[in-house]
């Protein structure tokens, strides 16, 4: 299969000097078409920033990001992302709706309206169909981050970056929007990158698990998810080769965070 | 009879109230035609007001067409500003210098070009009118949240469609103020062109009612203007309550 | 990167020098007789003596001053009085039609009356100035204290602060950055009115400089008045912008980080 | 000589307030037993102001402010008379018109831009007294508004057509070949067979009826440097170029507009103007110069 | 033990008219002095709302709140918030340890240094030592959140609320976190209710579990933790009551949910 994203020896620190931070150092990885991996790391290791590098909108220090091919040098058509700061990335002063129509605002082969039937559309799939003519901040953190999620969804990208999109809502919403957004990245035949802090998530969602170490951060683990590519909450997460995945995962981050405790330095 | 109960009535009227009471009271004390209170203000408003009126009517449409090309040309200016990030610190102390000039030494600069008809005097207003309203939405535009900006990035909007979507809302409170602002400077300039390069105009008529010593006169005239000034305001009020709630959605939910 | 860098420092010198460019085109595109519109050269000419004879920097500097005793004066009672009305709802609503009022009142047509209520000295100067200055701060900042996210404010009386702690607390930082812009402003309109003051009633000054030199007809010297008020504007602004520093540097470095 | 007496003095920049500048600089009037006490304002109704308020004892400007204060119920009195001007030559100020209107004499300003420093000024009644006479109605022309500084521009870039302009525009706009100006008439009012008042000193009714001798003291020492500066040209050119800012060439030209060396100022030489103020339709009733005028100066 | 909290009969709608929308629907429970108890529901049923109206920062339309036997009217002392929007919470013009700091502005035994001291101390503990002269929006989202409950933990109130406070924490992190909270509510007999929608959570921290209905909203089921004082990650999380608690809830929320699947109706 073609390779979709290649990350090759990212690295990125934050101020400079004596002040300054290391964040990543040197990332290298790379994702097939259609592909669906996860990233896990800990709290503060850089997977938003390193999202933000592969989605073409922060410069690395170092390395280089390739989108089908081509170095992203600036953010590209193709590329969708799901912000983490879902509250100030939608606008207060759009509608739900409209923050969805927005999303589609580079396609051009639908109508006005075609796009606003099809934004409804996604906010029911979202679970909002009632509050359409609602504005962002008359929700709850839950639903803003669903209506992120059908902002993200409505330009059906080749790929999707997807930022701890789930991390808001309850248990029960976010296994059906787990299995929503399979089930779309399975038909519209999306590559899907999706950081998340639940290991049990980023398992079931994903072809692969990424797991990356503490600042400054690498990639620690890269594992595979031999489930095959029907899931089902019940029967996927029943599966011994499930558990026995997510031991690994488990066991990859146990490891180097008894190395050192919660305590860090910068 | 029923806005009399109503409580919003008073708040908005004790003030203003007082202030023309204490008005009053030290100009009867200070008895000279020089200091003339409300009430002689008043009496010259019922004497004036035909004047007034005509002669008002001359200073709002050239206040208001210089108010107007100075929002067509300068909200764009001051996004587009505030989104070319360089370009727009690099000309800052330029707005800063040019905004600076008082508009009596600008005035003689302008009629050498314009002449001393309307021309000029609409050139003056709009210069006056467009400094609030560059610097309001300069500022507004350059700081929006780097989170709205990285929507806009990941979207791939075009430089155009960032300004458009997301600058301008964004702004959108801020050019409000900078609108306020930039209609009293539009109507003071108005006011004092007409005083430089008199023809007609409310600006010729206090001038010539202050030169008689018509205190109470001027005063009329410059009533008008005020009423003036205050109904585009509430116009403004309306638009922010209709257009910019969003803004202020904690002043209308109070938790 | 480095000329960006070079650029940037020197942007004051950069916005001066365009200025003067586009001047001397004018200038040298002759639409109006050189007499009354100069070339840049006789310009400086007139600045150089004027500077020489020492009068310019004494009446500079008597501006300059002044409009910096404006524009702290006006931006004390401008967020003094947002903040009345932040506090006092009931205030505000009662001065908003005030305020309407008063902001497009020109202050030539009041300086009869003024000058018989408030002298010829520094009371007259100070109501001018005042009396247009005031309005960027107070506007800004009653709008941006009005805007303040009701998340910050409830975490404000969640730690059992007072309203009046909140309004200085939480409301007064989160507005600063545009209080700021309306300082800047008014620092503008501050310089402004301190010229048209001089020239009313002045008896030094740079206002009182360019109605002298331009009774005299010495054109070049009224031009180069004119350049050291737009001057002026950056040097009052450069001042401000060290204060905005302090206060909003939070702000600046936020929004000016660019992802 | 202990305690000297004070003096406020409020005036507006004119060719006759220069004695004044040059003996306040000398210190004449201290050496008197005077404190003066110079503010310059803009515009004789701020000078008027300035006495009303009790900020100024007295000052300087034309005619026009002070009678307008008086009939408006402000009690000024003029008490001396600093310029005049008569037929023929000694005038100071002018109606000029530029080559390009086609005006050539007064009758043509029909329909014309002419402008005027400030309304209800001198300057207005000289445009009016002159139109008067030349027999068209003041309606019929468009007057403009225009500071004297700013005439010569305005004249040359065509803004206006003819401007009523004093010294030292005059001697400007007169040498300048571009606008080639006609000189379509001279003088306040048409008729200056008599000396006609230019600039008055006036003061408070009150402050006069108490401090006459400090003002008598005042007149004395003025007159003495008005007469030294008629004696000596050089130093008449060098006050200009000092108190007026005027450049050593301009000064050439310049004359202080004095007709009579004595200050003295009467009720009938008020009484003309206020007979063309009344003719013009600048005042709409006839008025009586009787207390307006308290002459100090005899 | 003596009642803490006592909620009765809360209701609360948005809006007015035809577009109201009720939320609260008479939602009543008590809570006593030293419990620590688990709210659960779906997204955007109102639990926000209802952490706001115990705190005393929004009136309820109807019901009262008593706070140690005091009726609520406002905010009063002795309550503590972790507010879901962390980032919008932080003051963007402090310092992470000025936030903290500012949390104990009500205490007036220490002084300014000792405050400073207890920030940084707080700030190692939630494992930001080297962030303290950092601002909040230099950190990650996860970052900002420890800040959050450091300022929280600061004021050492009786009663403190915590909605989700650990949404945006990698999941090592969240037992460290876990833990950390349980530790101090012990060692300052604090009184805590937790909102989170990780039930495995819920049951873990809590003494009781409130389980909310969807809107409008009511209460469920209320079901107590019998699970002793001590919990431990490893133990507590394989002793088999737990996961009997944990099966209650998980059947509870599935019920209703059960009912209307994922498309809610405003
Ligand atoms: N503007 C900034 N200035 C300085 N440091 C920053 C800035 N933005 C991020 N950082 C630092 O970069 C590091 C990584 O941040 P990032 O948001 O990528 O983490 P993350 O892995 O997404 O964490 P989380 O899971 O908590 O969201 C953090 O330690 C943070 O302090
Ligand atoms: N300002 C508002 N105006 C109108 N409706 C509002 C407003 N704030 C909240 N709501 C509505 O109240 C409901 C409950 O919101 P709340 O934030 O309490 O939910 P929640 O249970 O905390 O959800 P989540 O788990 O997603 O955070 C939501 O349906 C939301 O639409
Ligand atoms: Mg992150
Ligand atoms: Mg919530």
């Amino acid at each position: 299969m073609e390779t979709m994203l290649e990350a090759r020896e990212l690295a990125k620190s934050y101020g400079t000097g004596a002040g300054a931070l290391k964040i990543l150092d040197g990332i290298s990885f790379s994702v097939k078409k259609g592909e669906f991996v996860s990233i896990v790391g800990p709290s503060g290791c850089g997977k938003t920033t390193l999202l933000m590098a592969l989605a073409g909108l922060l410069k690395p220090d170092a390395g280089a990001v390739s989108f089908k091919g081509k170095v992203l040098t600036g953010p590209s058509a193709g590329i969708a992302v799901v912000f983490q700061d879902y509250s100030r990335s939608l606008f207060a002063w759009k509608s739900n709706l409209e923050n969805v129509v927005f999303g589609m605002i580079r396609n051009t082969t639908l109508s006005k309206a075609e796009k606003r039937a099809k934004g409804r559309e996604l906010l029911a799939a979202v679970g909002l169909d009632g509050f359409a003519d609602h504005y962002p901040w008359q929700l709850s953190g839950g639903m803003q981050q669903r209506v992120a999620i059908a902002r993200g969804l409505a330009s059906e990208s080749e790929l999707l970056l997807l930022d701890e999109p789930l991390a808001a809502v309850d248990a029960q919403t976010r296994a059906d929007m787990q299995d929503l957004l399979l089930e779309l990245a399975e038909r519209f035949q999306q590559t899907c990158i999706l950081v998340t802090h639940d290991v049990d998530e980023a398992v079931y969602m994903a072809d692969r698990v990424v797991v990356l170490t503490r600042r400054p951060t690498r990639v620690d683990h890269d594992i595979v998810v031999d489930l095959g590519d029907r899931r089902d909450q019940i029967t996927t997460r029943e599966d011994p080769r499930f558990l026995e995945i997510r031991h690994d995962v488990m066991a990859a981050i146990r490891r180097f965070r008894a190395e050192t405790p919660l305590a860090e330095k910068a | 009879m029923k806005r009399l109960a109503d409580k919003s009535f008073w708040n908005a009227v004790w003030l203003p109230v007082a202030i023309l009471a204490v008005w009053q009271v030290l100009a009867m004390r200070a008895h000279t035609p020089l200091f003339p209170g409300p009430w002689q203000t008043l009496l010259a408003i019922s004497k004036l007001y035909p004047q007034i009126v005509g002669q008002l009517g001359f200073t709002l449409s050239r206040a208001g067409i210089g108010f107007l090309i100075a929002a067509v040309l300068m909200v764009p200016l001051g996004i587009l500003l505030g989104r070319l990030k360089l370009l727009g610190k690099v000309l800052e102390p330029a707005i800063d210098m040019l905004a600076t000039l008082p508009p009596p030494a600008v005035v003689p600069i302008v009629m050498l070009f314009a002449g001393t008809g309307d021309a000029a005097k609409i050139v003056i207003i709009a210069y006056a009118a467009a400094v609030p309203l560059l610097m309001n939405t300069y500022e507004a535009s350059r700081t929006v949240h780097p989170s709205a900006n990285l929507v806009a990035r990941a979207l791939h909007l075009t430089k155009l469609e960032a300004m458009l979507h997301i600058d301008l809302p964004a702004a959108l409170p801020m050019i409000a103020t900078g609108v306020r602002l930039a209609v009293s400077s539009a109507l003071l300039v108005a006011v004092t062109s007409e005083m430089l390069l008199a023809t007609n105009g409310i600006g010729v008529f206090i001038q010539r009612q202050q030169e008689n010593f018509q205190i109470s006169g001027g005063l009329a005239g410059i009533a008008f203007i005020s009423l003036a000034g205050l109904i585009i305001n509430s116009i403004v009020f309306q638009f922010e309550k209709r257009w910019l709630f969003w803004h202020y959605r904690n002043a209308n939910s109070k938790g | 990167m480095a000329l960006e860098r070079w650029i940037l420092r020197f942007r004051s010198l950069v916005s001066l020098a365009l200025i003067l460019a586009v001047w001397q085109g004018v200038a040298m595109l002759e639409l109006v007789p050189r007499k009354y519109f100069p070339p840049i050269p006789d310009i400086a000419a007139g600045f150089w003596s004027m500077l020489l004879s020492g009068e310019l920097l004494a009446g500079d500097s008597l501006t300059l001053g002044r409009a910096l005793v404006g524009i702290v004066g006006s931006s004390l009672i401008g967020i003094g009085l947002a903040l009345l009305g932040e506090m006092v709802p009931a205030f505000r609503s009662a001065f908003r039609p005030i305020a309407a009022i008063v902001q497009p009142i020109p202050p030539a047509a009041l300086v009869p009356m003024a000058i018989f209520m408030l002298g010829l000295g520094f009371k007259l100067y100070a109501f001018v100035i005042i009396l247009v200055t005031i309005w960027p701060p107070y506007l800004n900042g009653a709008a941006a204290l009005a805007a303040v996210g009701d998340v910050e404010v409830k975490t404000g009386r969640m730690l059992g602060l007072s309203e009046r702690d909140i309004l200085f607390r939480i409301k007064l930082p989160a507005a600063w950055p545009e209080i700021f812009a309306g300082i800047r402003y008014a620092a503008t309109i501050s310089l402004i009115a301190v010229v048209v003051a001089e020239m009313l009633a002045g008896r030094d000054g740079l206002g009182f400089m360019l109605i002298r030199k331009a009774f005299a007809t010495r054109i070049p010297e009224v031009y180069a008045l004119m350049f050291v008020c737009a001057f002026n504007g950056v040097v009052l602004n450069a001042l401000i912008n060290l204060l905005r520093w302090r206060i909003t540097g939070w702000h600046m470095r936020m929004t000016e980080r660019t992802p | 000589r202990a305690e000297n007496t004070k003096l406020r003095f409020a005036y507006l920049l004119a060719d006759s307030m220069l004695p004044i500048m040059a003996a306040k600089k000398a210190g004449d009037y201290e050496k008197a037993g005077i404190d003066l006490e110079l503010t310059e304002v803009q515009g004789g109704p701020a000078v008027v102001a300035a006495i009303a308020s009790g900020e100024a004892d007295i000052g300087y400007a034309a005619p026009v402010p002070p009678i307008n204060a008086r009939i408006n119920g402000i009690n000024v009195k003029m008490v001396l008379a600093l310029a005049h001007e008569v037929d023929p030559d000694k005038k100071f100020s002018w109606l000029v018109a530029t080559k390009a209107s086609g005006i050539t004499k007064l009758a043509d300003v029909k329909g014309k831009k002419v402008a005027f420093n400030a309304n209800g000024g001198l300057c207005e009644l000289t445009w009016r007294d002159h139109l008067l006479a030349a027999g068209i109605p003041f309606e019929e022309v468009q007057p403009v508004i225009l500071p004297f500084p700013q005439q010569e521009a305005a004249l040359e870039q065509g803004s206006i057509d003819a401007a009523c302009t004093v010294n030292p525009f005059y001697s400007s706009v007169i040498g300048n070949k571009a606008i080639d100006a006609t000189v379509i008439a001279q003088g306040i009012i048409a008729d200056e067979k008599e000396p006609v008042i230019n600039d008055v000193v006036f003061a408070g009714d009150d402050y006069l009826a108490a401090n006459r001798e400090t003002l008598k003291t005042f007149a004395a020492v003025t007159d003495k440097a008005r007469r030294a500066m008629l004696a000596d040209r050089a130093k008449e050119e060098a006050a200009a170029v000092e108190f007026l800012g005027l450049t050593p060439e301009t000064a050439k030209n310049f004359h202080l507009p004095i007709v009579r060396p004595e200050m003295t100022i009467s009720a009938a030489d008020v009484q003309k103007l206020l007979d063309s103020m009344h003719k013009t339709g600048m005042l709409p009733e006839p008025v009586q110069a009787d207390d307006m005028v308290d002459n100090l100066a005899q």
